[in-house]
């Protein structure tokens, strides 16, 4: 019971992890692979951030009489990878509007056919 | 108590994603969006007060104005696209 | 005494807001057309949120914590019924027919 | 009753997640990436982590829904079915998953207190922080102070990414005024947002100055400004919300983020210090450390909120130059 409430949120950050993944292998759609992507990278903030919690502990806010914080430095590398993954999402998404303009289309396998075309 | 809130909005949140996922129309889903922004937004707050750590209703505050403008832009994307899927024109009736 | 007093109106606040939250989340699952979900979804939003606020502004006394939940009130209590109306109109406009019952004459 | 809020959001994220694989209708795939990023943020609170919720709820509930709604609105709402079976991805996917479930065998569990990696550095940054930066919140000293260069690091990724979708999606100024046909006969909204606008300026500027205190910081705030003119343009139109903060300001605005950020690290090292070595900027090092992250959250924030509205303008005026979309 205790190995099935400790490992409790790594499964299910992985299985969140694979559904992401699973998007941006199986799905030709591009948009829909963006968001496969921006499925898998909020998975590793959760596995980041339940690393980083202690048991009773509370925020890293330091106050007169709390002894217990949860570690600070997950908390900062997440923080900066959230602002990362704006400008990872955004410049995908960029990409995604002007693929739409080149080919008129954002399906990869209809993308395939009209590079093959050429 | 808190504990019973928090359950409360749990089971709430629940619920409305059940209604985010049947649809059937894209205003239902839109709908059950802008609910669960609200819940979630309570839970936050409830959180804070059980955790002890009341101070952080900063970011239920964050949350809502998110989730408003959210809202809006989802409105006004699918009102400039102007177009409707079949589905979204029917009666609204399962 | 007091606090005794204070402690029990809060807990009957937030009582009274999670059962309008569940009720209203209820009735956005279990209502025939989108209206009516409407409907539903709003008292979340107002009767729902607003007590559950108001429990938490008894619990947090006169300090900046309430200040904050005021403001969280005075925001709730304006954001959710536009946001409402606006998919409304939204819908409306989109030409989103209501079920009517068609029996009566 | 930690555990049990904790389980139940995983559970729910679960759900959302296959959800989303199954959705057809791209539009309603972006919905609920919108709720399972509000999910994700309500989860980062229950496991200590404010300053992570609050970012994760500005970022992903907010801005990137946006964008991916702006583009799915330049592009295609349906999503064709794939030609090829799935077979194949689903069993990678199932052997790679297999392969980190055991891998996670051995990790420490979950809240254990002995795991590694709450021996080494935490402690130090916990217990050294109230007397050394002297502000309570560690990830924001942790953030602006330790780790000052990643943070410059990354405020110069923001920057790439804002002049990466400027080339992409367009550089001239164009004078475009669209509103939508119901938008404009909102009145309520239009009110509403009037009355907003001014208070989401304000509670941003109060993200900015209180992360030192709680959760908040120059990203956030950098979030939560460029919002309230998303707010603005989507009631009142484009056309005006550029009237009110023109492109140009804009491009000014994120090099003079990003300089202020450069100039603090220079000025220490001209004050005899390292770069970005705050406590030589005053008299007394506390003093001087406050003083230098207080400079370099204004910097972010200057920078993250003019990328932000770049971005977003960027996509929206697209809409202009495809007159058949509208």
């Amino acid at each position: 019971m205790s190995e099935l409430l400790g490992h409790f949120n790594y499964w299910i950050v992985i299985i969140l992890m694979m559904t992401g993944f699973y998007i941006v292998i199986a799905r030709p759609n591009l948009i829909k692979k963006i968001i496969g992507l921006f499925i898998f990278q909020t998975s590793v903030f959760i596995l980041f951030i339940s690393m980083a919690k202690i048991e009773g502990g509370t925020a890293p806010i330091i106050e007169e009489g709390i002894s217990v914080y949860s570690n600070p430095l997950p908390h900062v590398l997440i923080l900066t990878a959230i602002v990362v993954s704006l400008a990872t999402t955004a410049l995908g998404l960029a990409l995604v509007v002007r693929i739409r303009e080149a080919y008129g289309t954002i399906n990869e396998d209809d993308i395939h056919v009209q590079d093959e075309e050429d | 108590m808190y504990i019973a809130v928090t359950i409360a909005i749990l089971i709430a949140i629940a619920l409305g994603l059940v209604r985010a996922f049947r649809g059937p129309t894209l205003y239902d889903r839109i709908m059950a969006g802008n609910m669960i922004g609200t819940l979630t937004v309570l839970m936050v707050a409830v959180l804070g007060f059980m955790t002890g750590r009341p101070e952080f209703l900063d970011i239920a505050l964050v949350y809502v104005l998110i989730s408003f403008v959210s809202t809006i832009a989802v409105l006004r994307v699918y009102i400039i696209r102007g177009t409707m899927d079949s589905s979204s024109t029917g009666s609204g009736k399962e | 005494m007091m606090d005794t007093v204070l402690d029990v109106l809060s807990w009957i606040f937030l009582l009274g807001g999670a059962i309008f939250l569940l009720v209203g989340a209820i009735g956005a699952l279990r209502f025939p057309d989108f209206y009516t979900r409407l409907h539903a979804v709003s008292v979340c939003d107002t009767m729902g949120a607003g007590l559950v606020l108001v429990g938490l502004m008894l619990q947090g006394g006169l300090s900046l914590v309430t200040v904050k939940l005021l403001l969280m009130f005075y925001f709730m209590m304006f954001t959710g019924p536009t946001a409402v109306h606006a998919l409304a109109e939204a819908a409306m406009q989109s030409k989103l027919k209501p079920v009517v019952d068609e029996r009566e004459p | 009753m930690e555990h049990l809020v904790d389980i139940v959001l995983l559970g729910l994220l679960m759900i959302t997640g296959f959800a989303i694989v199954r959705m057809r209708s791209l539009l309603a795939a972006a919905m609920l990436t919108s709720i399972y990023s509000l999910l994700s943020a309500s989860l980062f609170v229950v496991l200590d982590a404010v300053d992570v919720a609050l970012t994760e709820a500005a970022i992903g509930a907010g801005i990137s829904t946006i964008l991916l709604l702006a583009t799915v609105a330049l592009t295609t709402d349906e999503e064709k079915a794939p030609r090829h079976t799935p077979l194949l991805p689903l069993v990678v996917v199932i052997a790679t998953g297999a392969a980190l479930i055991y891998g996670t065998l051995d990790m420490p569990h979950y809240g254990d207190p002995a795991a590694p990696i709450h021996q080494y550095v935490a402690p130090t940054y916990l217990h050294d922080t109230p007397g050394v930066i002297g502000v309570p919140n560690v990830v924001t000293s942790v953030l602006a102070s330790y780790r000052g260069y990643d943070t410059l690091g990354e405020v110069t990724v923001i920057f790439t990414a804002g002049v990466g979708v400027m080339v992409l999606l367009g550089y001239r100024l164009r004078r475009c005024n669209i509103t939508g046909p119901g938008i404009r006969n909102l009145i309520v909204l239009r009110v509403i947002a009037k009355l907003f606008f001014p208070l989401i300026l304000l509670f941003a500027l109060y993200v900015l100055l209180h992360g030192d205190y709680g959760p908040g910081g120059g990203f956030q705030a950098g979030v939560v400004f460029a919002t309230g003119f998303i707010l603005y343009a989507l009631a009142f139109g484009l056309g005006n919300a550029q009237r009110l903060i023109p492109r140009k300001l804009l491009r000014i605005m994120v090099a003079v983020g990003m300089l202020i950020y450069a100039a603090v690290g220079i000025e220490s090292m001209l004050l005899g210090g390292k770069f970005l070595e705050y406590r030589v900027l005053a008299d007394d090092p506390v003093t001087g450390q406050r003083l230098g992250i207080m400079l370099i959250e204004l910097g972010v924030g200057i920078a993250v909120a003019s990328v932000v509205l770049i971005i977003y303008y960027a996509f929206v005026s697209r809409h202009c130059q495809a007159p058949e979309d509208m």
